[in-house]
C-alpha cells in the first residue's frame, strides 16, 4: 500500500501542475462557494467556455478522448490527478461534463461520422454546451417508462413531451433525448435517442426550485420539435442500449470526479466548542461526542473509500466492488450531519437567532442533502443494484419487461 | 380502563377537521411559504368565530370550559392542516399561565379576548439556545424588563407576550409584556417554517406585569402541559406526512407497479406507522396526566415529545424521500410538513433538553460543570 | 380518558380478587423467575394441571368461552382483568393457553359434536394439554407451504412429516397439525386440519436449543401416524380456512395476555450507576443518558399502546391499528437493550468478570431478543401487515398463489 | 496511489483462506460451543508448521520478515474462519511489544518460540472495565506483580503474558510474565465466545521483567496497532456473515420465491455490504498507517475499528434476523459470528473508548470528573 504517485503519475502531475502555474492562480480560500459544474449566470458560462477553450487549445480538454478525436487518450487516473490539480486552482465550473464525459463517448460509439464531426470538436472546445433530456416525471427510477414520444413525418422526427432533472438546460446549447418511437413493444424495445438543439423555439426549459432554495435542475418542455433524421443516434428503436453507453460513462464521470462537497464532519467539533448544551460547553457532552466521531468515522470510510476507486483506476482497473457504496451512504450522512449541526444550536434548530450564526449553513446542508438521497439514482436503487449485480441476489419480480408499453 | 376519545370529542375532531381542511390548505402554506403573510388571520377567525380559542377558558370567562384533552384534539388537527396560527403559544401556554398564576384581573382582562381572538399574546421563553427557567438572562428590575428574546412565534402578530425573566431576587418568573407599548423592539427572524413566523425582541425598560403565582416550577409545568399539546400537533403533521405519502406510492408507478408494492417502500411507510402509533400512546398517556393533574406528567410530557420529535422527522424525512424527484422540490407538499417539524422542535426544544428532563426524574440530573 | 374500572369491570376484579385471594398466595418476589405459559418440568406441569383444575371447577377457566361448553362468557377485558389480577399471585404457569385460547375456539367453530365433547372438557380442566402443529421448516413466514403430508388409506389418515417451533410439545398430550392432502391444487387449497394423540409412538419430540441456550420450542417428526378420519378437523382441503380460526385466535390471546417479560430500561439506570465509563460514573455520560432516555420513551410507549388495546376490548371492539405495532418494536427494542446493557460493562462486554455482575442478565436478554424479532410473525411480515392490511398498499407480488403446490 | 494489495499479498491471503478452511471448520467451532477446547491447537500447529506465526517477525529473529498488510490479511482469514487460536493478544500485540519496547535479551528469547508456536503470550490490559494505560490498578514493587487481570483471552492457555501495572512512580508500564511462575492463578471465565476462552489471572507478588521501552504512549501506540488488526478480522468476519446470509437468502424460499428476491431481504444485506466496505476502507488506511509509521495511525485506529464495530454487529444481528427461525437456534451458524463479534468488542474496548480516543485527538479530551 502506497498512497504516491506511480513515475508515470508523477510526471502526468507535473506537467499539468506547470501548464495550471502557467494559466490560473491558486484558490486562496477567498473565492465564493461554487458548485463543481453548473454555472449560476451568463457571465460565469462565458468565463467558463473561455477556460475550456484554453484548455482545448492546449490539450487538457477530453483528457480521456482518443487523440484522434483532439483528446489526450489520458488513463483514468490520470483524469482523476487532473481533477486533484485542477481543484486547487480558482477556475470557472466545468459546464463541459455532459459534453465531453457523456455525449462525447456516446457520439463517438453510436454516431454518424458527420455527427463526429459536427459534436465532437465543438463539446471540446467549450463551443456547444450539452445537457442530458433523459429523466422524465412518470420516468426517475425506472428511466425506461419515458412518453416523450417522437413520430416520423416524412424524413423528419417530431417530438413532444416533457423531460425533468435536466442540469444546465437553461444555458446549454444543445441536448441528447431519448424518445419513445414504437409504445408497441415492450418498454425497453420502442426507443430513440436523438441530438436536438436547445435554442429551437419548441423547447421551454423552466427551472426547478429545490427545498434548499436552490435551482440547479430544469424542467424542459418540448411541443412538437422537428428534427431530421441526421439528428438520430444510434438505430432506430437502439435507444436504450445507446442510453447503456451514456449511464455508463455517466458513472465512470462521477467515479473520477472531484469529491462531493458538503461540510466537514470537523465544523462540527468546532460548532460544538462554540455553543452550549445543557448548560455546559456541547463538546463535554457525551451523546454530541458520540455523534461527532460517529460522522468522522463514516467521513473518513467515504474518503478511503474513493482512494481504493482510484488504486482500481491506477491499475488499469473498473473501479471494483467498493465504488458503489459511495453513492448510497454519502446522502444519509449528510442529512444526519445537517440535522445535528441544526440540533446543537439549541431551542432555535433551524431558525438563525444571531447574524452570522452557523444555523444558515447547516440549515441549508441539511435541506440539500435529501437531493444526493434521491438524484442520480435512489438510495433504494442503490441497495438494489448492490444486492443483485454484487450479491447476486435474485432480482426484483417485474411485471413490466415484456409488455408493450402501451399495454402498461 | 378508558385510553381514548369520548363521542363528544370524536364529534369536536370531525368538526374541526372539516374546518381546517376548508380553510387552513396546503395551498394557502406554500403561498406563505413564497412570501405571503406568515399567520393566518382568516383561519384564526374562522377558530374564533366556532368558540375555538376560548376551548378550555372557562365559561365565566368568556370560553367553553373544555380541558386538556379537546386542547390535545385542536392540536392535532392544527398539526394535520399545518394551520398557521399561534395556537401552541397563544392557547397552550399563555392560557395555562394566566390560569396558574395570573391574578383575576389579569385573567378577566385578557382571556376574553383570546377567546375572541383580538388579544394575543406570544410566549418569550427562549434566548437563542436553552429554555426557561434553566436559561435565563433578561431581568426585571422595578416592573421594567430589559433583556432579549428570540425566536418568539408570531412575536410580530402578537398583542402582548408572556416573558421569562429573573426578578429582583434572580429568579426566574413569568411576567406579561405589552407589545405595543414603550420600550418594545420586534425584528422578524428567518425560521425554516415560514408558516409559522418568529421574532426577536429586545425590550429596553419595557412596563410588564409581573405572574404572581410563577415560579421556576410553575414553568416547567407549563413547558410540560405545552410538550403534550405540542406532540399532538406533531402526531397530526407526521400522520397527514404519511398519509400523503401512502397516496403518493399507490398512484406513483415504477416497473409497472405502483411503488408502494415495492416492500422499500411498504417497510418503510410501516416504519412511519409504527413510529407515530408509539408517539400517540405516550401522548395520551400525557394528555390524561395533563387533565387528570397526575404526578407523572413531567415524565409523561418527556416521553411524549422524545418519541413524537422522533416520529415526526423519521416521517418527514422519508416522505421526501419516498417521493424522489418531486419530493425534494420547492412545490411539492412534503417540504411543508418537514419545516413544521423542525419549527415545533425548535419551539420547545430539542430531544437533548428533553432527555435531561426525563433523566433528571428517573435517575440524576446531570451534574453542573465545575 | 380515565384508567378506572367500569362499575362492571369492578365487580369483576373484585369477584376475581376474592376467589384468588381464597386460593392463592401474592407474590412476594422471592419467586424465581418463569415463562408465563411454558412449564419447565414434569412438577410443574402437575402443579399447572392442579391449578387449572381448580380454576375449572370455580368457573374461571376458559374465561372467554360460552357457558355452554363449561366457560364463563367472559369480555375480553374480563380475561385482560383476570389476567392481571392472576399475575399478582405466585400460579404456576399456564401451560393451557394454546388448549384454552386457540384450539377450543378452532373446535367449537369446526368441530363435530362428538369432537367438541372429546376435546373441550378435558383442556378445561386442563387434563389434556395442547401443542399447535403448524410451523415446519419450510413452512415459516410462508405458513401455507408446508410439506407435512397426510394420506388416505382406507378410513384412516397416514401423516409424515416435520413440524418446527412447537412450544410445549414435549408435555402436551394432544396437537392440532396442518398437513398437505393434495398436493396438485394450489398451496393454500391442499391443506387439512387434524386432532393428533402426542402420545404415539409415530410422534417424536426433540427439544430446539436456543441461541440463549434455553429451549422453548420444539422439533416434531411424525414417522407414518395413523389417525382415523374422525380426527380430522373441519372439511378436507378446508384446513387453511381451519388454520385462520386458529390464527385469529392467536392474535386475540397475545393482544390480552399478560405483557411480555423482558428488561426494564429503569434497569439501566441502576447499572449506570454503578458502573464507569471513560473514569466517570457511567450515568454521567450524555451518550449513555441520551440511549437510556430513548429506552424509557419506547418502552413507555409500547406500555401505553397496551392501554389502547385494553380500551378497544373494553368498549367491546376489536382491538385497533395500534395493536400491530408491539410485535414490530418489542423485539429490536429489548436487543438494543440487551446490547447497551453489555456495552455498559465495559472492555468486558459480554464476558462476566465479577460474580454477580450484571453481564449475565444482559447477555441472556440479548441473546433472547432475537426470538422475539422472528417468532409469530418476524419483524418483515409485521411490517408487510401494517403496509397492506393497515396503510392499504398493494400487495407483493404473489407468483404461487395459483400454481399446483407439486410445481411451486 | 495504491491502496490495495500486492499480486504476492494476494497469494499470500489465498494460501491462508485455504489451509483455514481445510482446519478451522464452523463444524468445529460448534463443537468448542458444546464444550470441546476452547483454543484450536491442530490449527495453530498448521500456522506454526506454515511459517504465519512469524509472520511479522524479522528473519533474524526466526521469523518471515513480512510486515502490518500481511498481518492484516492474516488477521481477516482468521475472522473469516473464526479460528480458535490466540493471534489477536500473541501475534498483533505481545510481538510488536517485544519489538518496539523489548530488550534484545527479551526478543531473542522469545520471538523465535513464538514463531514456532511453542511460546504463546497473552496480553493482560484490561481490568475489568476501561483498558490501560487509562485504566491500571495492578502494581509492580521490586520486579513483582500484584493485581488481577481479567478478561485475559487465552489466558490460561498461554505460556506467558504481556500485563500492564504501575511501576514504582505509577507510570503504567508493561511486563512479561511467566504463568507458570510462582504466585500466578488463573480462573477460567465464561465468555460469550467459547471458541476464544478468557480467563481472570491473579498475580501475588509474582515475579516479572519490564519491557523498557513501554510507557503509556507505547501502550496506546500498541493498542492503536492492534485495533487496526482487529479491524481486519472483525471484516472477515462480518463479510462471512454477510455471505453466508446471501448464501441463505438465494436458496431459502418463501412464498414461491427465493427470499433474496424480497427487498426487505435484499436491501438489507446490501445495507450489511456498505457498511462492512466502509470498514474496509477505514481498515486499509489504518493498515496503510500502521506499516508506514504515519503519524495519523491513533485517529486511523480509531475510525477503523468504529465502522468495524458497527459492521460486524449490523451484520451478525441482521444476519440471524434473515435466516428466521433457524437463525436463532443454537446448531445454526450465524450466532457463531455474533459471539465472536462481541469477544473482539470486549478484548480491545467498545466505542464508547473508541469515540474518546478519536476526539482525543480531533478535539479536547474528555475532562476529567471532578
Amino acid at each position: 500500500m502506497d498512497f504516491s504517485d506511480s513515475p508515470e503519475e508523477a510526471t502526468f502531475r507535473s506537467d499539468a501542475r506547470s501548464w495550471l502555474d502557467a494559466n490560473a492562480t491558486l484558490r486562496d480560500g477567498s473565492e465564493k462557494a461554487q458548485d463543481h459544474f453548473m454555472a449560476r449566470d451568463a457571465d460565469e458560462v462565458a468565463r467558463a467556455r473561455d477556460w475550456q477553450a484554453r484548455k482545448a487549445e492546449a490539450g487538457w480538454a477530453g483528457l480521456t478522448w482518443p487523440r484522434a478525436f483532439g483528446g489526450r487518450d489520458a488513463t483514468p487516473i490520470e483524469q482523476v490527478i487532473w481533477n486533484q490539480e485542477e481543484g486547487r486552482y480558482a477556475v470557472p465550473p466545468n459546464a463541459f461534463l455532459i459534453g465531453i464525459g457523456l455525449v462525447g463517448p456516446t457520439v463517438m460509439m453510436h454516431g454518424t461520422e458527420a455527427q463526429k464531426a459536427a459534436v465532437l470538436p465543438r463539446a471540446l472546445t467549450g463551443e456547444d454546451i450539452w445537457c442530458q433530456l433523459f429523466s422524465e416525471p412518470a420516468a426517475g427510477s425506472d428511466l425506461a417508462g419515458i412518453r416523450t414520444r417522437a413520430r416520423r413525418d416524412g424524413d423528419d422526427w417530431v417530438i413532444s413531451g416533457q423531460k425533468v432533472w435536466t442540469s444546465g438546460a437553461h444555458y446549454s446549447s444543445h441536448g441528447i433525448l431519448l424518445a419513445r418511437t414504437d409504445p408497441q413493444v415492450p418498454k425497453h424495445k420502442g426507443l430513440t435517442m436523438f441530438l436536438v438543439d436547445m435554442s429551437d423555439p419548441a423547447i421551454e426549459t423552466r427551472p426547478i426550485r429545490q427545498i434548499s432554495g436552490g435551482a440547479s435542475f430544469n424542467e424542459v418542455f418540448i411541443d412538437d420539435l422537428r428534427v431530421p433524421d441526421s439528428a438520430r443516434l444510434g438505430g432506430e428503436s437502439e435507444g436504450w442500449k445507446v442510453a447503456l453507453t451514456t449511464l455508463m460513462n455517466e458513472r465512470f464521470s462521477i467515479s473520477v470526479g472531484r469529491a462531493s462537497g458538503g461540510a466537514r464532519a470537523e465544523e462540527l467539533i468546532a460548532l460544538a466548542t462554540r455553543v452550549e448544551r445543557n448548560g455546559r460547553p456541547a463538546i463535554e457532552d457525551g451523546e454530541v461526542r458520540s455523534r461527532i466521531a460517529d460522522f468522522v468515522a463514516r467521513q473518513r470510510g467515504l474518503e478511503f473509500t474513493s482512494y481504493r476507486v482510484m488504486t482500481s483506476l491506477s491499475r488499469g482497473e473498473a473501479p471494483g466492488e467498493e465504488s458503489s457504496i459511495g453513492k448510497l451512504l454519502l446522502g444519509k450522512l449528510r442529512q444526519e450531519m445537517g440535522a445535528f449541526g441544526m440540533e446543537l444550536a439549541g431551542t432555535a434548530a433551524g431558525i438563525s437567532v444571531k447574524a452570522g450564526d452557523d444555523t444558515a449553513r447547516w440549515r441549508n446542508e441539511y435541506l440539500t442533502a435529501p437531493g444526493n438521497r434521491i438524484a442520480g439514482g435512489s438510495d433504494e436503487i442503490q441497495r438494489t443494484i448492490i444486492g443483485e449485480r454484487i450479491l447476486g441476489l435474485p432480482p426484483d419480480i417485474r411485471v413490466d419487461k415484456s409488455a408493450p408499453f402501451s399495454e402498461l | 380502563m378508558n385510553f381514548g376519545f369520548s363521542e363528544e370529542q370524536d364529534t369536536i375532531r370531525e368538526t374541526l377537521a372539516r374546518m381546517l381542511g376548508d380553510h387552513a390548505t396546503l395551498k394557502s402554506a406554500h403561498n406563505r411559504l413564497d412570501g405571503a403573510d406568515g399567520f393566518d388571520t382568516a383561519t384564526w377567525s374562522v377558530l374564533a368565530d366556532g368558540g375555538w380559542l376560548g376551548l378550555a377558558i372557562s365559561e365565566a370567562e368568556g370560553g367553553a370550559g373544555m380541558g386538556a384533552v379537546e386542547l390535545a384534539i385542536l392540536a392535532e388537527e392544527i398539526g394535520r392542516s399545518l394551520a398557521a396560527v399561534p395556537y401552541l403559544p397563544a392557547l397552550c401556554m399563555a392560557v395555562p399561565a394566566l390560569q396558574s398564576a395570573g391574578t383575576q384581573d389579569q385573567r378577566t382582562s385578557l382571556l376574553p379576548g383570546i377567546a375572541k381572538g383580538r388579544t394575543i399574546i406570544a410566549t418569550a421563553l427562549a434566548e437563542g439556545g436553552g429554555l426557561a427557567p434553566d436559561t435565563v438572562s433578561a431581568k426585571v428590575v422595578q416592573d421594567r424588563l430589559s433583556g432579549q428574546k428570540a425566536p418568539v412565534t408570531f412575536g410580530a402578530e402578537a398583542t402582548h407576550a408572556l416573558v421569562a425573566a429573573t426578578d429582583e431576587e434572580g429568579t426566574p418568573r413569568l411576567y406579561l409584556a405589552d407589545l405595543s407599548g414603550s420600550g418594545v423592539t420586534i425584528g422578524a427572524l428567518d425560521p425554516i417554517d415560514r408558516t409559522r413566523p418568529a421574532a426577536r425582541i429586545d425590550f429596553d425598560n419595557a412596563p410588564v406585569e409581573l405572574l404572581p403565582g410563577s415560579d421556576p416550577a410553575a414553568i416547567r409545568r407549563l413547558l410540560d402541559g405545552a410538550a403534550v399539546l405540542a406532540a399532538f400537533e406533531q402526531i397530526g403533521l407526521a400522520e397527514r406526512a404519511l398519509a400523503l405519502t401512502t397516496d403518493y406510492a399507490g398512484e406513483r408507478h415504477a416497473f409497472g407497479r405502483a411503488i408502494g408494492g415495492f416492500q422499500a417502500v411498504k417497510h418503510r411507510l410501516a416504519d412511519m406507522f409504527a413510529k407515530i402509533e408509539l408517539a400517540r400512546s405516550n401522548a395520551f398517556f400525557g394528555a390524561w396526566a395533563l387533565a387528570s393533574g397526575d404526578s407523572r406528567l413531567p415524565e409523561a410530557a418527556a416521553v411524549a415529545r422524545l418519541t413524537a420529535l422522533d416520529a415526526v422527522q423519521f416521517a418527514t424525512e422519508e416522505s421526501i424521500q419516498l417521493h424522489g424527484g418531486i419530493g425534494f422540490t420547492w412545490a411539492a407538499d412534503p417540504h411543508l410538513f418537514l419545516r413544521r417539524g423542525w419549527q415545533l422542535k425548535a419551539e420547545l426544544g430539542t430531544a437533548a433538553i428533553w432527555r435531561e428532563r426525563l433523566l433528571g426524574h428517573l435517575a440524576t440530573p446531570l451534574r453542573a460543570a465545575s
